[in-house]
């Protein structure tokens, strides 16, 4: 079965200079493959640096991958040109995590949500400024007249995220990547925001691609989960499965350091992995996890990356320790 | 922040407010200079000595005489085309100079215009009937001859005119002095007398009295008595200057220029030389700017390159050896200041479109599929909109002051009347070592105030731009070094 | 018992052109005790950040009101000059961790510069004894010895987060204030942090002030807690009671708004907006968000109510069980 | 070092600079015929010359005549005429680098010299002098009025202090020293008007030094008073930028003392673009010298400049000067590198 948006090995790469002559490239992404079918959310989680926002770029071709492909609706775009990109880029959106910066101060909110039918000249004006109106209302903007004359900094951050999010869907997407959309956000709008994603994504058959580093919203929010770290996926399943029965370590440290609202928890201490997390520009050898790993196996962890295999049905772990049971 | 917006914002400063009072004050006074002033004044008028040639020279302005005290001598300009009295082949054209002031006039002219004779030409002479009744022949001018080969009616001084000073030669000295020996029976001595010939016209010898002699104020009766031998004979008109010891609202250079004139010619010319130079300076600047941040790659860095090297050129120098080699046009001079002036505004626009390029603001325009111009013109323009405009206000006054320090070497535009030109000739004169402050204060003074309506500006600019530009001096500074 | 430290009606407000901001208004609690950890938590624009700022008197020139009193072992600290107060307050008594550890330290000054100098500049100081102690305190932060040579900008963010709490306790004090010490972490290293904040409670009986918007994480450290909305204290008690039965609908929503990592119930959430703070709602602060919002609620500003234990909430709801009080 | 990659990429580009420069100088001279027509009037100068010289043993005009044109002819080989411009353009870039800034025309240093290098060396100091006093009393009055100006900023002081600097941006200094000399040399009567010595010059030693500051008393004045107000005032603003950081208030926060927040964590942070504030303004009045110079008659590079551009042109000494100013505005510009990466140990990657 053939999904949306199919990512198989794909390798990004950042370059940075150290020195006069030198540079290091960067494995932002290091050999994903990650299929989303129409219509599904999946969440991808993990923590700064562990690539999850640049595999979410990559999807939409806002990075050239330096190996890898990258198919949409069956289509490769991995190396498309720009100018052959125009088609997909009406299919395929993205909600920004920073409603402050992504919309721009000197156009009014009709002109931030009649640009992207402007762009692909659809429609006329007055059809576009129609479609601007159905889309503020979709994202409970109302009444849309109100707002359309608007600039952004006659608005609150969750306003601005509503437009962010007209701004996505008034092109009829199929795929949308969101990027932590509701992290700059009151934790108390938060779940607001993530309701409404859900229902226009229900109500329009969207797939989601849901990148963020909170676990615990993904589990709501997601059909899948997938787990990065370090530029790789560690673990994909269903939500119930990754948080209930984590099964590479990391997954598990990641899940226990969750702060839970519970008063028992102040009186006794986290379990929590040491250190940080590598540098990218030089990643460990073999499972990129293996030098903070609890249950590290010499002359295995290090030597060569474990991949992803199916421990439970539709459960996917990239670890040894479920490698001698098959 | 919308143009209004940035307008209102400008407005609600102090500086704000007063740069933009003065910028309109400014404006409309170079608009009246333009339309009271031929566009060629500078080549045609300013630099042709012949149109200032009735003036007095190096006299300060009118107005500073309220600051003295003491009755100062306005300047006299008398034309008449009428003959008072005819007798005869005798036409006697006669104008009256009311004298009261505490200082004789600084110079005594006649001008004869528009004669035409047939056979011989017409005798002239001019004569000054004093308020006692004394009177005194000045000077007999000749009108030239008939050349060969020319026929009658011979027509003299058409276009220019005859002049004849009154107060310099042997002959008006030898005539005053008989006539201080015959009407008031002194015998003044003629080097005594040679150097104050204006005040002399205008005195009675007294002993004691300083050079001898004491002002008389009254009526005097300036004559021209022309004889003709033929009726048909014709005399245009006859002009007589009294030498103002003050003159218009800002003086006279030592060629008798009216400073007034030029200052304000120079307001138009000081605006032009700073809103060209600075809106093609930023247009450059901005342009390089965004598309060096915004295209990456070999384009950046080309753009980049040429910018750190043009930067790090030593400003001044260079256009001085520019001009003096290439030209001084000064269309030429508004060009190398552009040329050099640029790489300021390249390196902080890049440097901002670097920050948005990478950030959500362009990426969500990528997403929609947006063209790259079109992100460039309408998403990363508008955020470098007001530095832009705040870079293109600053460096007005850099470019008014360059070109006032060029022309200050001599190495303006001859065919231009700029601010820096007047003080280099007032320079070069001894101005300054001889006390003619009006030639070199007011010139100055325009400049600064000129400078200083768009420094204000800028300055008013600043809660719109808000500067937390760590790299040090604004991106102007340098090229506003270049002309101090 | 005198309590460590007892705020009473503490007010802070800024002058700005639409008016005083009341971002502190009136606000009381107390640290009982060293070892005692107090939870401040609230979202954005409750005020709480500027609290800990007009607890170490951190004012910026726009203060429109600043009064108060804030009673350290029973001596007011808002009676103390100037000058007295940066010499035995900040720092001796008090220290505080900053929001944002990015930016807290100076870029052109190394570590080690920064941690020794609040002692250094004290008469009769070693500066032997300083680095000595400084190393000491990274070391127990957990940072390697070398770092005291190192410049911020070599540090990653968790790193710089623990230079500064080693700063912090430079000077041995009796209290921390800490202002949303892990905001800017990732999970794994804010776990890594709450776990030495627990430590240095436990080993050093420090007491805490800790400023937080999560009340999860608050959870994980706090002995009582209190619920700041809108410039205001709206609840308090200890951590069991407002976590499991809290009082005020705020928290209530608050509480229910977490999404639950081990538990298949949805979030909820709060309509509406913040309060403004220039011009608050009058009554509860809180009633027009409020689905329980009755007659007195927009008119009348609700005092505050025992709740039974250590609890106490500012709502009418209470009032209205047990008469007005 | 981390800070070598920065430096050496600043001192590549400074040497472009500086080669660029020196080929825009020639190439100026050489495709607008300047350096043609220059070129052809020594050769005239010296044919002249050479003739007399001739008609002393070579009589018969034809012959003369023959014997001339054949020392033209040789004479437009040696400087190159027979070429044309480009052709010349390598050796002469070549003989400026190698500082081979050959003979002035006019010109002539004090001991009578007529080599540019002579001259040149002769001028500097003279106008180190002046730029260098002007830059520290800026520098000083500038740090100290700025910092203050920024812990008052919104005051009636610090406003007032704004317009200030607006005004000293907006005045030229050759101007000012024009106001300088009316009032304080013609009016007062206190100060001389010009020139770097009285007439006769005090004999060497103390009396003679303390005669050179009373000559560069108004010229110094002129220059200060032009560039501190925008110094101050970009010390003002970086200042209180810094000063509004975070680690600022954690500094406060401390206990301690203001004099160490501001010395340490405000104005030690600030230094950088402060240093580079200054640089930039001594690179700035490198070239306003020419004019300062120029008012007030002191002997230094810049008036060197004017003479040989205003009076008979001196084509070796105006490439020679402007090469000379760009090698001093280049090494200003590369000493502000050594000292930013000095200050700020967040060395940048450019």
């Amino acid at each position: 079965m053939a999904g949306l948006v199919e990512l198989s090995d794909l390798v990004v790469r950042f370059h940075a200079r150290t020195g006069l002559f030198r540079t290091v490239a960067i494995h932002a992404v290091d050999g994903v493959s990650l299929t989303i079918e129409a219509g599904e959310t999946v969440a991808l989680v993990g923590e700064s640096g562990s690539g999850k926002t640049t595999l979410g770029r990559a999807s939409l071709r806002l990075v050239r991958p330096a190996s890898g492909s990258v198919r949409f609706d069956g289509r490769d775009i991995t190396d498309a040109p720009e100018r052959e990109l125009k088609g997909f880029r009406r299919q395929a959106q993205a909600i920004f995590q920073d409603p402050y910066s992504s919309l721009n101060p000197y156009h009014t909110v009709r002109e931030a949500v009649e640009e992207p039918l402007a762009v692909h000249g659809i429609g006329t004006a007055a059809e576009r400024t129609d479609r601007a109106r159905k889309a503020l209302e979709d994202v409970q903007l109302r009444p849309a007249d109100v707002f359309l004359p608007m600039y952004p900094h006659l608005l609150s951050g969750g306003q601005r995220q509503r437009v962010g999010i007209a701004r996505a869907l008034v092109l009829e997407p199929r795929y949308v990547v969101a990027d932590e959309p509701v992290s700059m956000i009151d934790a108390s709008s938060r779940a607001e925001l993530l309701y409404l994603l859900r229902d226009l994504q229900a109500t329009y058959g969207i797939a989601f691609l849901y990148v963020t580093h909170d676990i615990a919203s993904a589990r709501h929010f997601a059909g899948r989960i997938a787990v990065m770290y370090l530029g790789s996926i560690v673990e994909i399943g269903t939500p119930e499965a990754v948080v209930e029965r984590p099964l590479h370590p990391y997954t598990k440290a990641l899940i226990d350091a969750v702060p839970e609202p519970d008063p028992a928890n102040r009186l006794r201490e986290r379990p929590v992995v040491p250190g940080e997390v590598p540098s990218a520009a030089d990643p460990p050898a073999g499972c990129p996890f293996h030098p903070r790993c609890p249950r590290f196996m010499a002359g295995r962890c290090e030597l060569q990356r474990p991949t992803l295999r199916e421990v439970e049905p539709g459960h996917y772990a990239a670890c040894y320790l479920y490698e001698d049971e098959t | 922040m919308t143009p209004r917006g940035m307008l209102r914002e400008l407005l609600a400063t102090g500086p704000g407010k007063a740069g933009m009072g003065l910028l309109v004050a400014l404006l409309a006074l170079s608009l009246y200079a333009l339309v009271a002033f031929p566009l060629d004044f500078g080549a045609k008028r300013w630099s042709n000595p012949s149109v200032w040639a009735d003036n007095p020279r190096s006299v300060p302005p009118v107005w500073t005489g309220l600051l003295s005290g003491g009755r100062s001598m306005p300047h006299t300009v008398l034309e008449t085309e009428e003959p008072a009295e005819v007798s005869g082949a005798t036409r006697t054209y006669r104008l009256r100079l009311e004298f009261e002031a505490d200082v004789p006039p600084t110079f005594l002219t006649v001008a004869v215009a528009g004669v035409r004779y047939h056979a011989r030409p017409p005798r002239l002479e001019v004569v000054v009937r004093r308020p006692d009744g004394t009177s005194v022949v000045l000077a007999r001018p000749q009108v030239p001859g008939p050349r060969s080969g020319e026929a009658a009616p011979y027509e003299r001084f058409g276009e220019g005119s005859l002049r004849v000073a009154l107060t310099s030669g042997e002959r008006t000295t030898t005539a005053l002095r008989e006539l201080f020996l015959d009407e008031y029976a002194a015998d003044v001595p003629p080097e005594d007398l040679r150097d104050a010939l204006a005040r002399a016209i205008v005195s009675v010898p007294e002993p004691g009295a300083p050079d001898g002699l004491r002002l008389l104020r009254g009526s005097y009766d300036l004559e021209l008595r022309a004889t003709f031998d033929d009726p048909r004979d014709e005399l245009g008109s006859v002009r007589f200057v009294a030498g103002g010891s003050r003159f218009g609202l800002m003086g006279t250079d030592s060629l008798g220029r009216d400073l007034a004139q030029g200052l304000l010619i120079g307001l138009p010319i000081a605006l032009f030389i700073g809103i060209t130079a600075s809106i093609a300076s930023t247009a450059i600047g901005a342009t390089l700017g965004i598309v060096s941040g915004y295209m990456g790659g070999k384009t950046d860095l080309v753009i980049q390159r040429l910018a750190d090297v043009v930067a790090n050129v030593p400003l001044l120098p260079l256009l001085i050896f520019l001009v003096f080699v290439v030209g001084s046009h000064l269309l030429l001079i508004i060009l190398f200041l552009v040329a050099f002036s640029w790489p300021g505004l390249t390196i902080l626009v890049r440097s901002m479109v670097l920050q948005l390029r990478s950030g959500q603001l362009v990426e969500s325009a990528v997403v929609i599929g947006a063209s790259r111009w079109r992100i460039m013109s309408r998403h990363i323009f508008p955020h470098t909109a007001p530095y832009v405009l705040a870079q293109m206000i600053f460096f007005a006054p850099a470019a008014i002051l360059a070109e006032a320090g060029l022309s200050f070497l001599g190495l303006g535009d001859p065919s231009v009347v700029t601010w820096g030109q007047i003080l280099e000739s007032g320079f070069r004169t001894g101005a300054v070592f001889l006390g003619w402050w009006w030639w070199v204060i007011p010139p100055g003074v325009a400049i600064v105030i000129t400078a200083l309506t768009f420094m204000l500006l800028a300055l008013g600019m600043e809660p719109v731009v808000n500067p937390r530009l760590r790299s040090g001096a604004p991106a102007g500074y340098r090229a506003l070094g270049a002309g101090r | 018992m005198t309590p460590l430290l007892d705020v009473r009606d503490l007010r802070l407000h800024y002058e700005t052109p639409r008016g005083p901001v009341r971002a502190v208004d009136g606000v009381s609690f107390e640290i009982g005790s060293p070892g005692e950890v107090v939870g401040i938590v609230g979202e954005s624009g409750s005020g709480k950040t500027s609290m800990a700022n007009a607890l170490m008197r951190i004012l910026p020139r726009n203060v429109a009101r600043y009064d108060g009193e804030v009673l350290y072992d029973g001596e007011d600290l808002m009676a103390l000059t100037d000058e007295r107060f940066r010499k035995e307050v900040r720092w001796r008594t008090m220290a505080m961790v900053f929001q944002g550890a990015m930016s807290s330290l100076n870029p052109v000054l190394n570590v080690g510069r920064q941690v020794t100098e609040r002692v250094l500049v004290e008469s009769g100081a070693s500066k032997r004894e300083a680095y000595r102690k400084a190393e000491e305190l990274l070391e127990l932060v957990g940072l390697p010895r070398d770092i005291i040579k190192r410049y911020p900008h070599e540090l990653s963010g968790g790193m710089k987060q623990r230079v500064v709490l080693a700063m912090a306790l430079m000077m041995d004090p009796r209290i921390l204030i800490l202002d949303e010490p892990t905001s800017a972490l990732d999970v794994s290293v804010q776990a890594q942090v709450m776990n030495l904040l627990k430590q240095l409670k436990r080993e050093r009986g420090m007491a805490m002030l800790f400023i937080t918007h999560d009340i999860a994480l608050a959870s994980d450290l706090c002995d009582r807690v209190v619920v700041a909305y809108g410039g205001e204290h709206v609840e308090s008690g200890t951590l069991a009671e407002v976590l499991t039965a809290p009082k005020h609908p705020y928290t209530q929503k608050l509480i229910a708004s977490i999404p639950r990592l081990h538990d298949p119930a949805q979030p909820e959430f709060i309509p509406g907006r913040p309060p403004d703070l220039v011009d608050p709602p009058s009554g509860c602060r809180f009633h027009p968000r409020c689905d329980f919002a009755f007659e007195p609620c927009d008119s009348d500003v609700p005092p505050w109510f025992e709740a039974g234990g250590a609890q106490h909430a500012r709502c009418w709801l209470l009032g209205q069980s047990k008469g007005r009080g | 070092m981390s800070f070598v990659r920065p430096l050496a990429v600043r001192a590549v580009t400074l040497i472009g600079v500086l080669l660029a420069v020196l080929v825009l100088l020639v190439v100026s001279l050489g495709a607008t015929g300047f350096s043609d027509r220059m070129l052809r009037a020594v050769v005239g100068e010296e044919v002249r010359g050479l003739r007399t010289a001739l008609a002393e043993t070579i009589r018969d005009p034809v012959e003369l005549e023959r014997a001339v044109e054949a020392q033209r002819g040789e004479l437009e080989r040696f400087y190159g005429l027979d070429r044309s411009w480009y052709t010349r353009l390598p050796d002469t870039v070549l003989r400026v680098i190698t500082l081979d800034l050959g003979e002035a025309r006019t010109l002539k240093s004090s001991s009578g010299s007529r080599r540019v290098s002579d001259i040149i060396l002769e001028r500097l100091p003279n106008t180190a002098l002046l730029i260098t006093t002007a830059l520290v009393i800026t520098a000083a009055i500038g740090l100290v009025v700025g910092s203050t100006m920024a812990a008052r900023a919104g005051t009636k002081l610090d406003r007032a202090l704004s317009y200030f600097a607006a005004t000293s941006f907006a005045i030229p200094a050759w101007w000012l020293g024009i106001l300088m000399i009316l009032l304080f040399a013609f009016q007062l009567r206190l100060l001389p008007a010009g020139g770097m010595y009285s007439t006769p010059p005090p004999e060497a030693g103390l009396l003679r030094f303390l005669d050179l500051l009373w000559h560069a008393v108004l010229p110094v004045f002129s220059l200060v008073l032009v560039t501190v107000g925008p110094y101050l005032y970009s010390v003002r603003t970086m200042t209180l930028s810094v000063a509004q950081e975070d680690h600022v208030m954690v500094a406060r926060a401390k206990g301690l003392p203001e004099g160490v927040v501001v010395r340490r964590h405000i104005l030690r942070v600030a230094a950088p673009p402060i240093v580079t504030g200054l640089i930039l303004g001594l690179t700035s009045s490198l070239g306003g010298s020419i004019l300062i110079e120029t008012v007030f008659n002191w002997r230094g590079m810049g008036r060197l400049y004017f003479d040989a551009v205003a009076g008979t042109p001196d084509e070796a000494v105006i490439v020679a000067l402007t090469f000379v100013f760009t090698l001093l505005y280049v090494a200003a510009r590369w000493l502000l590198e050594v000292l930013y990466v000095l200050l700020d140990p967040r060395v940048r990657y450019t």
